[in-house]
């Protein structure tokens, strides 16, 4: 067959199913030459299964599966690579115990007279670190640096294997705005080297701005096509949930009352030399932005005791605490979404119910016995005023998708009926739908007179989110924007550090 | 929570009923009575295990802990003359230290439960030794004893921890009343308690309970402490039972059956998973293997390896179990 | 075998015995040699336990046994004083003896052995012989807590500083740990106990540590089976034969070379076989409804040395070779 | 690497300082001799253990291997009569079939490794009991025996194994140069071949490392298989060094000695840490604590306890070095 006819990686009737799922329900895909094809959908709609399908780490059950027109199929992810497909994870794969440059060669190191070449590696390591802009020393550790760099890193090893396919599923979820220019910068550059890019997204505008073309899933099928001069939001969103979202951010003035939570010179464990001071006030909606690593977690789990301050103060509702451990911050009325939803907001292997109940049970049990009327109680108001989408209260958390895992997240947390709200990525991975049941949510939660701090790497988010907002850049608080002081470019040039053109 | 222990319940049957067709004397009423004595004792200290196992830890020491407390106990009941409940209060007193100090050294110390639990195998077996100048000593007195004074009383312990309730013809071991009423209550405290709860969450998840505001390290310490306050009573039971303790052997190698027993009984090692029902079916299954073996009349030579043998079916015969009746469900679902 | 009948149902009239003893060991499998031959000649079936951990696992093995209603047992108990009431209780369902170790205040009708404390000093006499112009003795051994071992290290040490004989069943022990001792009107100094539980590796790691912290060791006295051999190796690689002489306990292979090959003095052997034919013998006798004439029945140990040697391991290989051939 | 190896190092000199001024004879070549042909031997193991704990598994069943390896190497040669370099390779073979079941256990069957090996330590234990009868057992035939032909063949390979080289009025034990060539081979594969990498990068990521196109299960298999070979290699070296092997008791704990040296040299049992110098250091501390006890005149009955202390203190003060040395760079870096 003639190579040039033919897409060089076509798939059609594919499907895939999992004890008590059927992920993939005979999906198809084509991608030419040199071409960025972004796949979008909602969570749980497969496209993870079918990247995982394409870069040989998963078998198929079924279907058709030709790279240039010749029929194949991957036992396993050499046969993936030797075709030329390579996959960058939704979650982070680096081994943290190496460098960067064994992480980029692992699988694939050179080798002279049977030993491993560490020279050659770490020559060309740099080389590729470079072209994603990343400027560490190769024998850095990859679990010693921020999750954004690790991301990079990924990117720099599935470019070093010298793919004719890149699939990235959700590459800049944990980018900030500035390695994601990096990084999209990459993608376009292959493009024109012919490469061929799959691209998983959640964000609109991203799409929007690398695609060629759209592919759209929904319950694992296709749910329709858009080339290059139909992407738009609307459309998209159309076909992902099958139905127009009326207006994304719908946004209400608030108007703060007196403040919940203010901080002086409290000194986070990494950066013990920045002191950092900030406000919030009831019915408030206050965003941190910032670079990936400039210590946003640290702060909103500083403030929850996580990662207990080193100094300066903390008053809630203008008293004095001191808060050790998150059980004494939640006595004290503050709740915190993690960013590291998996492992930190849930306990995967555990069900709706122990989920939703795991902080409220002491609170509702009498001499150290569990309540469980008060537990399914909970359990229902959870499940009900979050909408989360679950066949009943006994699934386990892992089955469900990120935006429900989400939700339950903030489901246990309001059952704690908390004075302060700490959302860390509150949005990441998750899908538009989910996305903005979730900002409706905070809006609600603000109007009742919560105080609500959220740090987001997604511009748009504080844009439309925040009444008012934090920049940090290198464990520092750069700046304060109000919210008629709120653009996109004030908040770069506070977040690089950029201090005199702010 | 049924479908778990249903694979360990099969097995317990099959052997039950094999062996009582090659050798009917199996079934007589003095056999039972042993069986349920060993497989009570042995119960005791697999649920202790099963705890730890529950949060994702382990615990080696056991059997020198069973070995301590039987030396400890025997040496206040007998040789200082102590008074019999003091002397138990000790004893218990001991093991709750013993389980603290594991508990603290992993969480404060962060020790990896392995190494902290087999450095105290090797200390507490040395100072049983050493407290006793490596001399048999058992908890009864005899006339010289310094504890001659407290007999009656020692020998009421005797009866509670050792003796015989006769029910008709049938004469329960008094053990057994043990395992039942620390069975239920630890299926209890795990099922029913919040305690029991974050144990469970923890085990799966120990960062994802703590962002949840449990104080993860207090349960930990709680898991390592009921381990260890098991493997005390454990011991006292051992102690009367045998009325002899050897202070390098007694308890040698428990750990390992009480592992065993919890892992076949359902506890998975990676933590969050286990079910004291469960756990207690694999200890009396593990006594059951001993029993027919000797029934059978098997060259003790090939118990350890008939043992081994069973335990390592049964554990993939359960696993094959689970997965079978997973994809059945799944089935119905479609 | 299912279709063997007496496998399956023996005769009534056939009596079965329980030989029980006190853990795993090559000494005990020599024995049940003893048993097997003992079953020929008598007509009885007997099966051989070893409790691999101490006192539970007998303990559990002689139940099974009762449960099984076997007409008699054999013993050796591991911990005689402690174990009084539970062989009181087999002594009341079916005929007791105990051998190899005794528990004189329990019902037992009978023990069989060997007495251990003579044997002892009949050791001692052999080290008198290896180095009759004395010198420092070292004594090794697997634990200390066995009664048989405290009563044969007690012999040792008291003929060498020629003590008065001491009757069995009162024998008063030097404490565990004594150290450097001697006696006035002795050459011989005792310098130390080292116990290694069962482990080979350190029996002989022991036996080197001695040879490195006492420079005129002249003797080293081994009480468990595998002793003897540990030593032997590592004076042979230490290059002192001539220096330093070996005397010990039991009949392993490598000590029967040594003596053969004048690497060691010589040895004290109980003759195990003999301990499982008497004790089966002992048991029909009672079960035929013959009462022992004495509660002690002594085993007589053997003096292996240069001169008796050859003879003793054909012996030993014969009884072997009987045993297994069941 | 070197800070890792740092503490343990620092440890070993103030034991073996300490001893040698309570007692100088500590000291003289004799001394000396033995404690680098103990410390090879138990090395060996405790490499071999390395290679799975780096995996993030564990192996249980050793000392057992160790065990099964010298009854069936003495039974080839002096029973069998075989070629004795057909008998070493027989049982290599075994020890690698050992490993690969317990690979395909794990891996396959997905059995964890705990009770894979912990049934085999039961197993392996009892097949050298039944084996041999339970007799003990040498690999030097004598003349009656099968071997008797081979004995200047068996001969030389026992000075192979346990002999001495004269080295001017120092004689080195054979065993020191297994060791050395077996931990300089390790460290090599470890730190300079892929598969060495595969194995910290499993240890460390499971399904990352898979995710970048390695078969893991292979990789997991190879450590387990290494991990038996090298408890087969140390059964020969045991064999050869004791001339006689107690069928139920020859390597009876081993593993818990092995697994102890590689903790105390610096493998987390959490997988993805180890380092071949460290774990080879730490074994000659165990054995140097044994020796120092024997060379002071420490009643035995304390031993296991001093081991105990000095291990958990070992790693305790390892962690704390560690974490200081982290926090000067970290405040260099500032
Ligand atoms: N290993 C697995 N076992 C069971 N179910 C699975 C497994 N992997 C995926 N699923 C299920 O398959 C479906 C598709 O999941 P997939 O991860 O492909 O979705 P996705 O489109 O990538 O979603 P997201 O946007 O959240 O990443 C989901 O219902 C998911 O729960
Ligand atoms: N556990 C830790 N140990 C050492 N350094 C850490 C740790 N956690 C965070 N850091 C460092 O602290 C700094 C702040 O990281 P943090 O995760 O708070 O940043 P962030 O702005 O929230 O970025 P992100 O968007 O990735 O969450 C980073 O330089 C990071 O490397
Ligand atoms: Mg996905
Ligand atoms: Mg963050």
């Amino acid at each position: 067959m003639d190579e040039s006819s033919s897409p060089l990686l076509e798939v059609s009737g594919l499907r895939k199913s999992f004890p008590g799922v059927l992920a993939l329900r005979g999906v198809s895909l084509h991608l030419q030459k040199g071409e960025v094809l972004a796949l979008i959908g909602e969570n749980g709609a497969g496209k993870s299964t079918l990247m995982k399908i394409l870069a040989g780490v998963q078998p198929a059950d079924e279907g058709d599966f030709r790279v240039s027109g010749k029929k194949v199929s991957f036992r396993n992810v050499n046969d993936a690579m030797d075709k030329g497909i390579a996959l960058i994870h939704q979650e982070l794969n680096l081994c943290g115990n190496l460098d960067l440059a064994a992480n980029v060669f692992l699988g694939r190191e050179p080798t002279k007279a049977g030993l491993i070449d560490e020279s050659e590696m770490r020559r060309q390591t740099e080389k590729f670190l470079s072209q994603v802009g990343l400027n560490l020393p190769v024998d850095t550790l990859a679990g010693s640096i921020p999750i954004g760099k690790q991301q990079l890193v990924e990117i720099a090893k599935a470019l070093s294997c010298n793919a004719r396919v890149l699939i990235m599923d959700e590459p800049t979820s944990s980018l900030s705005q500035k390695e994601t220019e990096t990084l999209f910068e990459v993608v376009k550059n292959l493009r024109s080297k012919g490469i061929s890019v799959i691209y998983i997204s959640h964000r609109l505008g991203e799409v929007k701005e690398l695609a060629d073309r759209v592919t759209v899933f929904r319950d694992g099928e296709n749910a329709g096509e858009l080339m290059q001069d139909q992407i738009d939001h609307d459309n998209m969103v159309k076909l992902m949930v099958g139905r127009e979202l009326s207006e994304f951010y719908d946004r209400q003035v608030h108007n703060p009352g007196k403040p919940v939570l203010s901080l002086k010179d409290l000194r986070c464990p990494s950066y013990p030399q920045h002191p950092l001071s900030l406000e919030v006030s009831e019915g408030e909606i206050v965003g941190v932005a910032g670079l990936v690593g400039a210590g946003r977690t640290e702060l909103l789990q500083t403030i929850f005791g996580v990662t207990p301050a080193l100094g300066g103060s903390l008053e809630i509702s203008g008293e004095a605490k001191e808060i050790r451990n998150p059980r004494a911050a939640i006595s004290v009325g503050i709740a915190l979404a993690p960013e590291d939803r998996k492992q930190h907001g849930l306990v995967l292997p555990m069900s709706v119910r122990e989920n939703s109940s795991l902080p409220s049970l002491q609170r509702d049990a009498s001499r150290g016995w569990l309540n469980e009327n008060a537990e399914r109680t909970v359990t229902q108001n959870a499940v009900k005023s979050m909408k989360i989408k679950t066949p009943n209260y006994e699934q386990m958390a892992r089955f469900l998708s990120g935006g429900n895992q989400q939700k339950i997240v903030l489901g246990k947390w309001l059952a704690m009926s908390p004075k302060l709200l700490l959302l860390d990525e509150p949005t990441r991975g998750i899908d538009v739908g989910a996305k903005r049941e979730i900002y409706k949510l905070m809006e609600k939660l603000a109007g009742e007179g919560m105080a609500i701090l959220f740090v987001s790497s997604e511009m748009e988010e504080v844009l439309g989110m925040a009444d008012r907002a934090y920049v940090m850049h290198e464990g520092q608080i750069s700046g304060e924007l109000s919210r008629d002081q709120l653009s996109e470019k004030a908040i770069m040039n506070l977040a690089t550090g950029n201090l005199a053109a702010a | 929570m049924k479908k778990n222990v249903l694979g360990i319940f099969i097995l317990l049957v099959a052997i039950f009923v094999i062996t009582a067709v090659i050798n009917p004397k199996f079934l007589n009423a003095y056999n039972m009575q042993n069986l349920i004595k060993w497989s009570s004792l042995y119960a005791v200290m697999s649920l202790g295990v099963a705890f730890v196992i529950i949060t994702g830890g382990i615990d080696l020491s056991i059997g020198s802990v069973v070995g301590l407390v039987s030396v400890v106990l025997s040496i206040c009941l007998k040789l200082e003359g102590m008074d019999p409940w003091s002397a138990i209060g000790i004893t218990l007193v001991l093991s709750l230290g013993i389980g603290l100090l594991h508990g603290l050294l992993i969480t404060k110390a962060k020790v990896q439960p392995f190494v902290v639990t087999l450095c105290g195998l090797l200390v507490y077996r040395s100072m049983g030794r050493w407290l006793t100048d490596n001399q048999s000593i058992g908890p009864m007195p005899y006339e010289e004893d310094a504890g001659y004074k407290n007999l009656e009383q020692i020998q009421g312990l005797d009866f509670l921890f050792s003796g015989k309730i006769a029910l008709g013809s049938f004469n329960l071991p008094t053990p057994a009343l043990f395992i039942l009423v620390l069975s239920i209550a630890a299926a209890v405290f795990l099922r029913r308690t919040i305690w029991g709860r974050y144990l469970f969450a923890l085990g799966n998840n120990e960062e994802g309970t703590r962002y949840s505001g449990i104080d993860t390290d207090r349960m930990k310490i709680l898991a390592y402490v009921l381990c260890s306050l098991f493997a005390g009573i454990a011991g006292i039971l051992f102690a009367f039972e045998l009325d002899s303790v050897q202070p390098a052997q007694t308890g040698e190698f428990y750990e390992l059956y009480a592992i065993a027993a919890a892992v076949l009984g359902g506890c998975s090692l990676r933590g969050g998973e286990g079910s004291v029902l469960g756990v207690v079916i694999a200890a009396a299954v593990i006594r059951l293997i001993y029993n027919s073996i000797n029934m059978v009349g098997i060259s003790t030579h090939l118990e350890f390896g008939i043992l081994g043998l069973v335990i390592l079916l049964g554990v993939i015969g359960d696993e094959f179990l689970k997965k079978a009746v997973a994809r059945k469900q799944a089935a119905q679902k479609t | 075998g299912g279709e063997n009948p007496s496998a399956v149902e023996k005769p009534s009239d056939t009596p079965t015995f329980a030989y029980v003893t006190n853990g795993i060991d090559p000494f005990w499998d020599l024995c049940a040699a003893g048993v097997r031959i003992a079953e020929k000649e008598f007509g009885v079936q007997c099966e051989v336990l070893m409790p691999p951990k101490g006192v539970v696992d007998q303990k559990r093995m002689m139940e099974a046994m009762l449960a099984k209603g076997v007409d008699g047992v054999a013993v050796s108990p591991i911990d005689a004083e402690n174990q009084t009431p539970f062989l009181n209780e087999v002594g009341q369902n079916t005929i007791l003896i105990t051998q190899d170790a005794d528990a004189p205040k329990s019902d037992r009708l009978v023990y069989i052995g060997t007495n251990n404390y003579k044997a002892g000093r009949a050791l001692g006499g052999l080290v008198k012989k290896a180095i009759p112009e004395g010198g420092e003795v070292m004594i090794f051994v697997g634990r200390l807590e066995q009664l048989n071992a405290r009563q044969r290290r007690q012999g040792v040490i008291d003929e060498l500083l020629n003590r008065p004989m001491q009757k069995l069943d009162q024998v008063k022990f030097d404490p565990v740990d004594a150290s450097d001792l001697k006696a006035e009107g002795s050459k011989y100094i005792v310098l130390d106990t080292r116990t290694d539980n069962f482990d080979k590796a350190k029996a002989k790691s022991n036996a080197e540590d001695s040879m490195t912290k006492y420079k005129n060791l002249k003797c080293m006295v081994g009480l468990f089976a595998y002793n003897p051999p540990a030593c032997i190796d590592a004076i042979r690689e230490a290059n002192k034969q001539n220096q330093i002489k070996v005397c010990g306990f039991d009949e392993q292979d490598a000590t029967l070379q040594a003596i053969l090959d004048g690497n060691a003095h010589g040895t004290i052997s109980q003759q195990p076989w003999e301990y499982g034919y008497e004790s089966i013998k002992m048991l029909k006798s009672i079960h035929e409804g013959k009462q022992p004439d004495a509660q002690y029945f002594e085993l007589p140990f053997l003096v292996v040395d240069r001169s008796n040697v050859e003879e003793f391991w054909a012996k030993k290989k014969e009884m072997a070779a009987l045993g297994k051939q069941q």
